[in-house]
């Protein structure tokens, strides 16, 4: 498969079937096999995370990781300095942090030690955490799991407004279909380990195979 | 059934649940709607003494079961579907299974074949390692588990969660039957309006710690302002 | 900031303590200082780094170990500057330390207990084998080492008296101190809180963990070997007991009744438990060591931040105050 | 009376060797009781203050440093452990102080502030050479000790010693303290053909080889010549065992002599009847009853005047006459070969006065 | 043949004797991740135990009962009141059992002295095989280590206590929701461990020299077991004695003592860095 730069993609696929796999060898934590990753054309395939890291590659887990013992705003500020770790500045309280705090609605709890949030607000903090790397391509393992439909939609509309006013690549995995939908980007479908089927949201909703597999024939697609 | 009043707990200095309380009526479906962070799972942790309970009560059958161990609240009849799953992963499904009645008691073993019944996904793989289960498989084995306990009551949080949809259907549908069939009372804590209109009888909304509101199944599908009003943003 | 006034008044009082103390007891605090800064670079490294070395006296021996070859002149027998000691019982000990955290962390590398115990063997392989390094004294060790010189330009002024040495290594304590405060309060020390809440976290954003691990490390080696170095000065011997198990594991209980997250509380952690030492085992006798043995079971049970530390952060509390939720 | 002469101790009372620092005790406090009831040193009353050094070197320096500059000590006795004693010799000398230092060990000491009260190798380890093969026991030698300085300069001298008598060593062995299983070592003994196991592990790793010797029944085939051995280790190996076992040492408990009887009595007076006695007794009660010879003979109460009176001292020990040579300032006396048998520790022959051999060469 | 079984034999006794030792640390570490420091203090009570119960002329089984039933009941009190603080805090286990250890060493030594004291064996016999003959108490030893190393791996691996004590370990709270009492299994887990502790102790106790320090001479040994066989499966105590007690006997015979002991260590070092989840595998550490 591959990306173009500035795209919205959304994978979905039966539980493990290799969606998270997928995002563990682009991001370094695995190695593959066979085969070869390229990101901007470089050959990214077996380099050690950090490094994929620093070429603009951020990534948001399944299960959110935050550090639970910093504050919101240091867990902002860490994603900023970019893994260089010589600055002796301690700079938590600059401007652009304080817009992310306002992008991800986390600006009353700023000064909250991260372990106290609640799951949801965790997914929040670590998309904000990838806001403050400023990565290129943006990974995110299901960003709304736990969510209400509302808050759902929010980091729906937050996902595209980063990827079409920040120019971020984003590709995205998740199970909830509304949210897909409101996406509105182009799908991959996965099924052991493969890409089985593309397209848009309505045309992979509509299709027989994807159904059986996935979606279940029995719930009616809802308006 | 269960009943909880003033109930306040947290974490450490921080108050999550403020005077929060609720009736669960006996053999109904009862499902808790709030947004992130309101304390939903919390409610569930301080059922469950996981959490210590700051003041307030929580009454059971009329028996009061805050400030109780936690195996005690299970053994008084309370089953516990974590956020999470959290099944054992080095243990078969048969010896997952096992273990909720050797917890509870071991007449409960007499319970599998029900159990396998309900769920023969169980039944054929129960010599497989459930740490290689997908996780809508894990959900299932983990609600069954809970089953195995002989509980009263059940308590299910997010058991929808990064479950793909068709699973998220059938285990939906599953409960409601169990339910159905068992008069079991069933307490979910769930997102997914779909489901909750597929399964419960009484809604309740979460806001800040409290209960901001409730009402029935019938009332949430013809009233859609109660949903924008306490799930969005 | 609370905090900065506890520690200027404990520095404060250091340095007016030799005014109503004698030689005894300013020898005797010189040691405690040493000890103190031997304790802050554990408290560096598994305090802030989470890295926990039950081998710290690694450094603290090999760094004696350079001193006294050096100062003895056993390689260059006119190089015998005291400068060039300390800089090569710092720089030695740093270099294990790469050499020793690249075998021990790089690739899947191993953390917690396992490293724990495998620091402690290699304290004790490490002990064995200078009992058999004949060439370096074996086991009863090197004796009459030199006093620090700190003459500069050809001068030589030796510290032999207890007074100019107590001030010489006071100094060289406060700055270090200072030193590591900034380096903890620095975006260093940001990094270092992630690094032990959430280690794999980390790469995702860019930052080798590796590298990260390898300079605090081999900072804390460094201070160690430092701490090392002015021990053998003033102690005039060094042997393998200062490179093996019962070292590092004094260490330890210094640190962990200090505090090992607030430098100042470990640093306290070692003066308050040696200084306490003296007097409370000639009070207790025998019953002594049972007593230590019990308070520090109960402080780990009961105070897991530090008998020190949990008073000194509730005086200097400043830190992050948690609002409730509204 | 005058001003008290205070003498630090700084013994292990914790750490491993606790045995030994209660043995030192004993004798010090003996010896002080004895000075103070014979009114004192000129008049001056002796204290002796103990310091714990947790068998550890840099212990026992600070606790020196303690007793010499805070409470003004004379003279420091102690420690155990040769390393410990290397350890404090750089601060004797700093602070010119005389060390009396009162186990036997490997030699080598040639210092002014030092002094040495008990045994070298040529003293305690030489003689029990031609005396076993005398005895017939036999001259193939297998040497197993640990693994630190002491054990191999008793080997050292043991080995010049079983030249001369034209005996031959097999194998010479270390092993690490600590190590609680000696099966495959006692195995290469029995298996060597060695006729006398020359035996350096002391403390409780040589309490658990000796007891699992006598398992494998390596007792019967070899003769073991135990060095260091003391009455401290009698009762440890269970009864009936551990005997046939020689040692040389400066005194044995059991002696008929009047004056170790007296000793020894007036130490179980002091310390209770099932007191154990050692030769570290003795040779504690030894250091101080020299302390007061010597400054008597120096005739002022000074730390130079009390080395320069202790050098070349004649003095009574319990067995007898003791002299402090002049130069290296350890001590001649007599020696004794000493063999377990009946769960005691028994006279075999009492070999006379023994010059230590000169340490400053 | 012949010239090979006799070190064979010793390395086996010795590792058995290592594996009976280290078999309570691994139940302790192993499955509930506590570190105790004071296991070879405990061994040391359990010996002491044995010769107080020698000294009043008691039979020596009487004695290895009463090791074993006295310091359960120590691990029980030691578990009430210092362990249950402290089981999801792994790295302050070793602290705090480290000052238990000093505190027991030191209770010791107040009460019996530092000296040694004896433990007769109760069997002085040895067993001839044809050219060379072995002790039979040794041999004893063996089968009981066997007995004692088989019955645990029973009650953890076969039995329901041991599914309920292994789920507990896994997710204590979970385990808790499913209505297990994981305090009372936490506990009766520390009391085996510990008691088996005591009666390592009693059965050793005529092999070795008793008194105050004994503990730490097993304990070393007995940690490098259980991190070189991995602290997962029960059955790595098994491979990881095997690699420590086999490579220190045959390496003592072929070279020296001290170049075993070295040996050993640095194996130990290696193996856990290369394979930090043991020999036989099973969960990583954190
Ligand atoms: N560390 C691991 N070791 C062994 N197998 C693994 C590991 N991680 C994942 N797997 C297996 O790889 C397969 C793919 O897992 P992956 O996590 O990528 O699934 P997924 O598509 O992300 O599923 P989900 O939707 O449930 O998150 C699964 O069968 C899983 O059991
Ligand atoms: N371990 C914790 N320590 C301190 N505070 C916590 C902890 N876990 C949760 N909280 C706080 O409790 C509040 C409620 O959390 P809870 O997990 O109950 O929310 P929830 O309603 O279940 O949310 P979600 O839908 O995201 O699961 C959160 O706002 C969070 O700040
Ligand atoms: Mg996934
Ligand atoms: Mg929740």
């Amino acid at each position: 498969m591959s990306l173009d730069a500035g795209s919205l993609t959304a994978i979905v696929g039966p539980n493990g079937c290799g969606k998270s796999t997928l995002f563990n060898l682009i991001t370094g934590a695995l190695t593959p096999d066979r085969g070869t990753i390229l990101f901007k054309g470089r050959d990214i395939t077996g380099l050690p995370p950090h490094k994929i890291a620093r070429l603009g590659i951020g990534r948001k887990f399944q299960v959110p990781a935050v550090f639970g013992e910093l504050s919101v705003r240091e867990n902002l500020a860490l994603p900023a300095m970019k893994g260089r770790i010589t600055s002796i500045r301690n700079d938590t309280n600059n401007a652009r942090t304080t817009a992310i705090l306002d992008q991800v609605l986390l600006t009353d709890k700023a000064d909250w030690k991260a372990e106290h949030l609640s799951h949801g607000e965790k997914q929040w903090l670590e998309i904000g955490m990838l806001l403050a790397q400023a990565p290129e391509l943006i990974l995110l393992d299901e960003p709304t799991a736990g969510m209400t439909a509302a808050e759902t939609a929010a980091t729906a509309a937050l996902i595209r407004q980063i990827n079409q006013t920040g120019g971020i690549t984003v590709l995205v995995i998740e199970h909830d279909i509304r949210f897909i939908e409101q996406l509105e980007c182009p799908l991959l479908v996965m099924a052991k380990g493969q890409i089985l089927k593309s397209g848009n949201f309505q045309s992979i909703r509509q299709d027989e195979q994807v159904q059986e597999l996935y979606f279940g024939r029995t719930e009616a697609p809802h308006a | 059934m269960l009943e909880i009043s003033n109930l306040n707990a947290g974490y450490g200095e921080v108050t999550v649940l403020r005077n929060f309380s609720c009736r669960i009526e006996t053999g109904q479906v009862t499902a808790l709607m709030g947004r992130n962070g309101m304390g939903k799972t919390t409610l569930m942790k301080s059922i469950m003494g996981l959490i210590p309970v700051k003041s307030g009560t929580i009454h059971l059958n009329g028996i009061q079961i805050n400030g109780k161990e936690t195996y005690k609240i299970s053994r008084a009849g309370i089953g516990y579907v974590p956020q999470g799953r959290e099944v054992f992963e080095q243990f078969t499904v048969a010896e997952n299974l096992r273990l909720a009645a050797l917890g509870s008691s071991l007449s409960n073993l007499d319970r599998l074949p029900q159990i396998h019944d309900w769920f023969p996904i169980l039944k054929e793989r129960h010599d497989q390692k459930a740490g290689t289960f997908s996780g809508g498989q894990q959900q299932v084995l983990a609600i069954a588990r809970a089953l195995m306990t002989g509980p009263e009551i059940l308590l299910l949080d997010e058991p929808t969660e990064g479950i793909q949809p068709n699973i998220v259907h059938e285990i939906s549908l599953q409960l409601a039957r169990i339910a159905r069939e068992t008069g079991l009372t069933i307490l979910v804590v769930e997102q997914n309006v779909d489901m909750v209109r597929t399964m419960a009888d009484h809604i309740l909304f979460m806001e800040n710690g409290q209960l901001a509101d409730q009402c029935s199944a019938e009332e949430l599908r013809s009233d859609e302002t109660l949903i924008h009003r306490y799930l969005s943003i | 900031m609370g905090n900065n006034l506890v520690t200027v008044a404990i520095f404060a009082a250091l340095a007016a303590l030799p005014l109503f103390a004698g030689d005894y007891w300013t020898g005797q605090f010189t040691y405690y200082l040493i000890y103190g800064l031997f304790a802050l670079s554990l408290s560096l490294v598994w305090g802030y780094g989470g890295i926990l070395c039950l081998g710290q006296a690694i450094f603290f021996g090999t760094g004696g170990y350079l001193m006294a070859i050096v100062t003895k002149g056993m390689i260059f027998p006119d190089l015998t500057n005291s400068y060039l000691g300390l800089l090569v019982a710092i720089t030695g000990p740093a270099l294990l330390a790469l050499a020793l955290g690249w075998f021990l962390f790089a690739g899947r590398g191993i953390g917690g207990a396992y490293l724990a115990i495998v620091t402690l063997a290699i304290a004790v392989v490490l002990e064995r084998l200078m009992s058999n390094w004949y060439a370096l004294g074996g086991y009863n060790g090197l004796l009459d080492i030199p006093p620090l010189d700190i003459g500069l330009f050809g001068y030589s002024y030796e510290l032999w008296d207890a007074l100019p040495t107590y001030y010489v290594i006071l100094a060289i304590v406060v700055t270090l101190f200072l030193a590591l405060n900034i380096l903890t309060r620095s975006s260093f020390g940001l990094v270092l809180t992630a690094l032990r809440n959430h280690p794999d976290r980390l790469a995702f954003f860019g930052f080798s963990v590796l590298q990260i691990k390898l300079v605090v490390f081999a900072a804390s080696a460094a201070l160690a070997g430092l701490s090392g170095a002015l021990f053998v000065t003033v102690d005039g011997f060094v042997s393998p007991t200062l490179i093996g198990f019962s070292l590092s594991t004094e260490v330890l209980i210094w640190v962990a009744i200090g505090g090992k997250e607030m430098l100042l509380a470990a640093f306290l952690g070692a003066l308050l438990t040696r200084f306490s030492e003296g007097w409370l085992s000639e009070l207790f006798g025998d019953f002594w060591t049972l007593i230590l043995g019990l308070a520090f079971m109960a402080s780990v049970v009961l105070l897991p931040r530090g008998l020190i530390a949990t008073p000194l952060q509730a005086l200097t509390r400043r830190r992050r105050p948690t609002p409730p939720p509204s | 009376s005058g001003t008290t002469i205070k003498v630090g101790a700084v013994q292990p009372f914790s750490g491993g060797l606790e045995l030994f620092g209660k043995q030192a005790k004993m004798g010090l406090d003996l010896a002080m009781a004895e000075i103070n009831a014979a009114g004192g040193i000129m008049g001056h009353p002796v204290e002796v203050l103990y310091e714990d050094n947790k068998t550890d070197p840099k212990t026992s320096v600070e606790r020196a440093r303690k007793v010499i500059q805070r409470d003004g000590a004379m003279a420091v006795s102690g420690p155990i452990t040769s390393a410990a004693k290397d350890a404090m010799a750089g601060t004797m000398r700093r602070l010119k102080t005389p060390l009396f230092y009162a186990t036997n060990y490997e030699g080598g000491i040639c210092d002014r502030y030092l002094f040495s009260f008990n045994t070298v190798p040529n003293q305690d380890t030489a003689p029990l050479i031609p005396y076993l093969k005398e005895i017939g026991a036999g001259s193939r030698y297998y040497m197993f000790g640990a693994d630190y300085v002491w054990p191999r300069n008793m080997f050292k001298a043991a080995n010049s010693m079983i030249d001369t008598i034209g005996g031959e060593t097999i194998a010479e062995e270390y092993t690490p303290f600590g190590v609680k299983d000696f099966s495959s070592v006692i195995r290469k003994i029995a298996d060597s053909g060695a006729e006398i196991l020359l035996f350096a592990l002391p403390g409780a790793d040589g309490i658990t080889f000796i007891k699992q010797a006598e398992e494998f029944g390596l007792m019967q085939k070899v003769t073991v010549a135990f060095l260091g051995f003391a009455e401290t280790y009698l009762g440890a190996f269970g009864p009936g065992k551990g005997e046939g076992m020689y040692a040389g040492l400066p005194l044995i408990a059991s002696s008929e002599e009047p004056g170790v009887q007296e000793f020894v009595s007036k130490i179980r007076k002091q310390e209770g009847d099932d007191a154990v006695v050692s030769f570290y007794v003795m040779t504690h009660y030894n250091s101080l009853m020299a302390m007061k010879a010597g400054m008597e003979k120096a005739g002022k109460v000074d730390r130079e005047a009390l080395i320069d009176g202790m050098a070349g001292l004649t003095f009574d020990i319990p067995t007898g006459k003791a002299r402090i040579t002049e130069q290296d300032h350890h001590i001649a006396m007599n020696m004794y070969i000493g063999k377990t048998a009946d769960g005691s520790l028994k006279v075999e022959k009492a070999l006379g006065m023994i010059e230590p051999a000169n340490q400053c060469g | 043949m012949i010239e090979i079984l006799p070190p064979l034999l010793d390395a086996l006794s010795y590792i058995l004797v290592l594996i009976l030792v280290a078999l309570g640390l691994m139940i302790v570490f192993g499955m509930m991740g506590v570190i105790n420091m004071a296991h070879g203090e405990l061994f040391m009570v359990g010996a002491y135990v044995m010769v107080v119960c020698q000294s009043l002329g008691l039979p020596f089984l009487v004695g290895v009962l009463f090791s074993g039933i006295l310091v359960g009941l120590l691990g029980l009190l030691i578990e009430a009141a210092l362990i249950r603080h402290i089981y999801t805090r792994t790295l302050d286990t070793i602290l705090a059992t480290w000052g238990l250890s000093i505190a027991l060493k030191q209770g010791i030594v107040l009460i019996f002295g530092p000296e040694a004291q004896s433990v007769i064996s109760p069997l002085s016999d040895t067993v001839s095989l044809g050219e060379f003959s072995y002790p039979l108490y040794r041999l004893l030893l063996m089968g009981a280590s066997i007995a004692l190393i088989g019955l645990t791996f029973w009650l953890f691996l076969k039995t329901d206590f041991g599914l309920t004590a292994r789920a507990v370990i896994a997710r204590p709270d979970t385990a808790a929701t499913l209505g297990i009492n994981t305090r009372s299994l936490y506990r009766r887990s520390f009391v085996i461990g510990t008691t088996l502790a005591g009666i390592a102790g009693a059965l050793v106790a005529p092999l070795i020299s008793v008194d105050p320090q004994m503990g730490l001479g097993y304990l070393i040994p007995g940690f490098l077991s259980i991190l070189v066989g991995g602290a997962g499966p029960l059955a790595g105590v098994l491979a990881g004695g095997a690699a420590v007690g086999g490579t220190n006997s045959l390496l003592t015979v072929w070279i020296s003592p001290v170049a075993a002991q070295i040996a050993v260590f640095i194996m130990a070092i290696l193996v856990i860095r290369l394979r930090p989840e043991g020999l036989l595998g099973g969960r990583r550490g954190k």
